[in-house]
């Protein structure tokens, strides 16, 4: 059975609407993506039927409602190639799931002044700034891998900046802006031979093409929900288990507990550890619809059927004059995210005009403002695709282009 | 009612009149096991040669008579024996209702089959089974290697 | 136009369904509600007509999902009096929002050695536990009311308690075991005179009777959206805007800053800062239609009903031999949150017996350990109502209590 | 096309031809504003007597259309004036497209009408007179009480 975009998005309601007036031609995936009926007849049910909360009761509800949590982890574990469900910790989205290691994984090293936290300048600001912050409450000091012209990860420094003083390393898998596919298999085995520990923010990789933690031998990921048909307000942290067992707790509160006095508590094992208060049941019952339906359709075929995409996107954006790409030229080693700028016009001015033509794309610093530093502009326009991207959706985005330049000429 | 799989007599009667209860000065090792859902809590003491197998809780129906229907199956067998015991309880356990019990190994512990059937008090049945592996571990005796259980 | 639980009961299609054979008889809305077609629709014609990410595109989806996002947080605002709709923080449950409190206030205050936090025996675990780790974190001491036998907060030693060292004190407003509604005035007006910060944690007020944070007079308050008909995956944290201003950031990532460079970023004003990442967008906008439900009912009426449901319940149980309540003993000063004990039986059971009759109620320690110890048990068997709870159903426990009793006699 | 309010010939004029482009040397006030959203950056310089108003920047049209009539409507007139047309155009911003607006006050600034009704775009036209507004403070000049803009 091959790859049928059309049957797809029958799958989407959202696609049977209009913007100002043109049918809807949604580019912005990497920032959200549209959510099929499978996976909101999956929550609603579980909202009108089994509504409960988890890990608390004996009764009914909320044991069903604990047994559909637990299945959604177990869905989420196999869906990565998790060693077991256990390392998969529920968080409200990729930001919260990085931000629990820069403090539990800090705390964990006991990071002061000489240690060493390595990301790269290719990072969204959410594998940024905690890395900052951490290293603003412990004195280490913060490095970072540059971007080459292609926009690729320059990993020619990688020897000096990846040292004995490195403690821990986290870059981002897919870039949310260039595109670019990070190949991270010599900075791992550098890592491991000064002994860091490695993260991957995989909010742009787990959604597109099939991720397998053994396989890359990091010891954290983060993704998020919302970027993979799943809903918002659901994350997800995978770590390597002995690693979530010896690391401290980050948010406190109900459910992460063994056992609580006035004076003193201690801590369940992971991944309840790492899950304070009520979890976003629905959420991550959701998140596991959304697995099952990626898996029906097989991320190869989702992968393949979105190069197939960013090439016809690349020929045509390179057709179009004014246009200049930001990132890697060719589909090898990138996924269908492709950031360009028009001679002479603002991304913001670029956008608006698409918009009104039913083109939904992103312009801005895309949360990686470094990244836009890197190639010298204030900000970018971004297309980015998914399963359910066409062709004529490309051909919409090309025309529109062409009224930008009208407007603007 | 649904309860008829949970509630049987015999666990009722181990639950009124437990076997074993309270603890013995003497033993070799020793563990503390708490349910943090629920607060449970029990003490299992064991000697090196599983002559003895004491206890103390604080529990539900389920794990109190869980933990006199250890006492009267372990107290007093090899290692090898209280382990194949322990392995099949487990099992038996964690098989949904699925597990057909074998009763001339585990005697009034098939009456914990229906159990099985409720995700939710699993963990109890399995409390003091999981506090006696600790203590005779921590006592020097390996009762194998049972799945592990989740809280 | 009087309040009419039957029409109320016909927005929830959860009861329709049976548990074991019996109609659905829930009694754990202190755990987690149930949600009303009204809230469940909103959610989902927001997935399907006007998914976006928030606060980050000029395209039509975009802003048509921060329009809503935003329109949620001045529900919020309005419903809980605070002074604008900046003053209100979307986290992702009560217990973030402590956290968050507690580490961003606790650095603001630059905690040491000497420094007094102040919490009571009444708390639930998660506005204990951060408040444990921020002591271990900062070297200042925790401090705690006691309970009276009464089940009421023991204010005997507020004055000492509450001295020039205490540099915060939280407490719960409505205690999620006991039922207990803490006038906190006096409490306030001390903390004001040594200068301390005052947090209310209000997951089980801000549901159940009207809560005006003016009137209240403190700093914080949190609560918890799958508490009152919202869904799961969301909660609010509201500060006064002047003290939020002053705060440094909790959670860092996209969305919360000003600008980044890979050495130094600058951060967002209020409530930016605190939403690092993308928010869980469909909970706040379902949130935002709870609020319109309860406001639609009316607050005053829900509590009212809530009232005659306590005095029956408490009549009731009180009927049953063998039965000890803990917890005020008359609706006056408490809320429709009933625990108690059955003589010789142990919580798990009676729940569990209760459950095979479609009773759901929650037994155990419910994340509030102390209050169990204070009571000397180990666990708590806890009855809880909301605007849908009818006597019949207190009839449905009371009946079930005579089989619990027969079982076990 | 839903674009004609936006992008009005005024705007696109004065996008193309700035009016007042350049930051001065000699100048009593300076702010610099940032859009976190899009990454537009403003800087803005004023004199005291608001007699010389100069900027620079990099933004999309709206933003550097905005400072461009800015530029125009303000500079040389006095502190009351210059708050006055200040406040204006805010509540224009402001309005959604509900609020009339009065020419005669506004000048060019009346083609920023329909940018009102495009709420993520509304940031980008009050940037200017926000980082002005700042500028004026600190060069000693009170422009007004306009209502608070949300980032
Ligand atoms: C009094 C109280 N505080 C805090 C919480 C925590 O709420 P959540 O689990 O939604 O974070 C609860 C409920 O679980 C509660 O009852
Ligand atoms: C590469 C990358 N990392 C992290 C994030 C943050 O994800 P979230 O906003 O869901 O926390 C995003 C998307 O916003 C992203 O593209």
């Amino acid at each position: 059975m091959s790859f049928d975009v059309a049957r797809v998005r029958k799958d989407f309601p959202i696609f049977e609407r209009e913007v100002n007036g043109h049918p809807l031609v949604y580019l912005d995936s990497a920032n959200t993506s549209q959510k099929p009926v499978q996976v909101l007849d999956v929550m609603r049910a579980h909202q009108e039927r089994h509504n409960g909360n988890v890990s608390r009761s004996v009764h009914t509800l909320g044991t069903e409602s604990t047994e559909r949590y637990e299945a959604a982890r177990a869905k989420v574990a196999a869906f990565i190639g998790a060693g077991r469900p256990d390392e998969v910790i529920f968080t409200k989205n990729s930001t919260e799931a990085i931000n629990l290691v820069a403090h539990a994984a800090g705390q964990l090293l006991a990071l002061g002044p000489g240690d060493e936290i390595v990301i790269s300048e290719m990072e969204h600001h959410s594998n940024l700034v905690p890395w900052q912050l951490l290293c603003e409450r412990t004195g280490a000091t913060l490095r970072w891998f540059g971007i080459t012209d292609e926009g690729r990860l320059d990993e020619s420094g990688l020897d000096e900046l990846v040292n004995e003083r490195t403690k821990l390393v986290s870059v981002v898998h897919m870039s949310n802006v260039l595109g670019t596919i990070n190949d991270v298999s010599a900075l791992v085995a550098r890592a491991r031979q000064v002994g860091a520990l490695v993260m991957l923010d995989c909010s742009q990789s787990v959604p597109h093409f099939p991720v397998d933690v053994r396989e890359l031998g990091v010891d954290f990921i983060a993704f998020t929900g919302h970027k993979m048909l799943g809903p918002t307000g659901i994350g997800v942290l995978w770590g390597r288990f002995d690693l979530l067992s010896e690391m401290p707790p980050f948010l406190a509160g109900g459910s992460m507990i063994e056992t609580v006095t006035m004076g003193r508590t201690t801590y369940a094992p992971p991944p309840a550890r790492f899950e304070a208060g009520t979890p976003p049941i629905t959420e991550a019952i959701g998140l596991g619809a959304a697995v099952d339906y990626l898996t029906g359709i097989g991320m190869d075929e989702i992968h393949r059927h979105e190069q197939e995409i960013t090439r016809y996107a690349l020929e045509q954006l390179s057709a179009v004059p004014d246009v200049r790409i930001y990132g890697p030229a060719s589909p090898a080693g990138r996924g269908g995210t492709v950031s360009f700028g028009v001679e002479g016009v603002h991304p913001h001015d670029v956008g608006q005009i698409l918009d009104a033509l039913g083109v939904e794309v992103r312009v801005g610093h895309h949360c990686a403002r470094p990244v836009c530093v890197r190639f010298g502009v204030p900000a970018m326009t971004r297309a980015s695709f998914y399963l359910y991207t066409t062709t004529e959706e490309i051909d919409a985005l090309a025309r529109g282009l062409d009224q930008v330049r009208k407007v603007f000429g | 009612m649904m309860l008829d799989g949970l509630y049987q007599d015999i666990i009722l009667d181990h639950y009124k009149h437990p076997h074993g209860r309270g603890l013995r000065e003497r033993f070799d090792g020793e563990a503390h096991h708490v349910n943090p859902t629920c607060g449970d809590e029990i003490t299992v003491r064991v000697n090196a040669d599983l002559s003895e197998i004491s206890y103390d809780g604080l529990g539900c129906s389920i794990s109190q008579a869980s933990a006199s229907v250890l006492h009267e199956l372990l107290q007093g067998r090899d290692a090898h024996d209280a382990g194949e015991i322990h392995q099949a309880f487990v099992e038996l356990m964690q098989g949904r209702g699925q597990v057909e019990p074998d009763e001339e190994m585990l005697g009034d512990g098939i009456a914990f089959a229906g159990v099985a059937k409720f995700p939710a008090r699993v963990k109890c049945a399995l409390l003091p089974w999981m506090a006696f592996k600790d203590a005779a571990a921590r006592a020097g005796v390996e009762v194998g290697a049972s799945p592990e259980v989740k809280a």
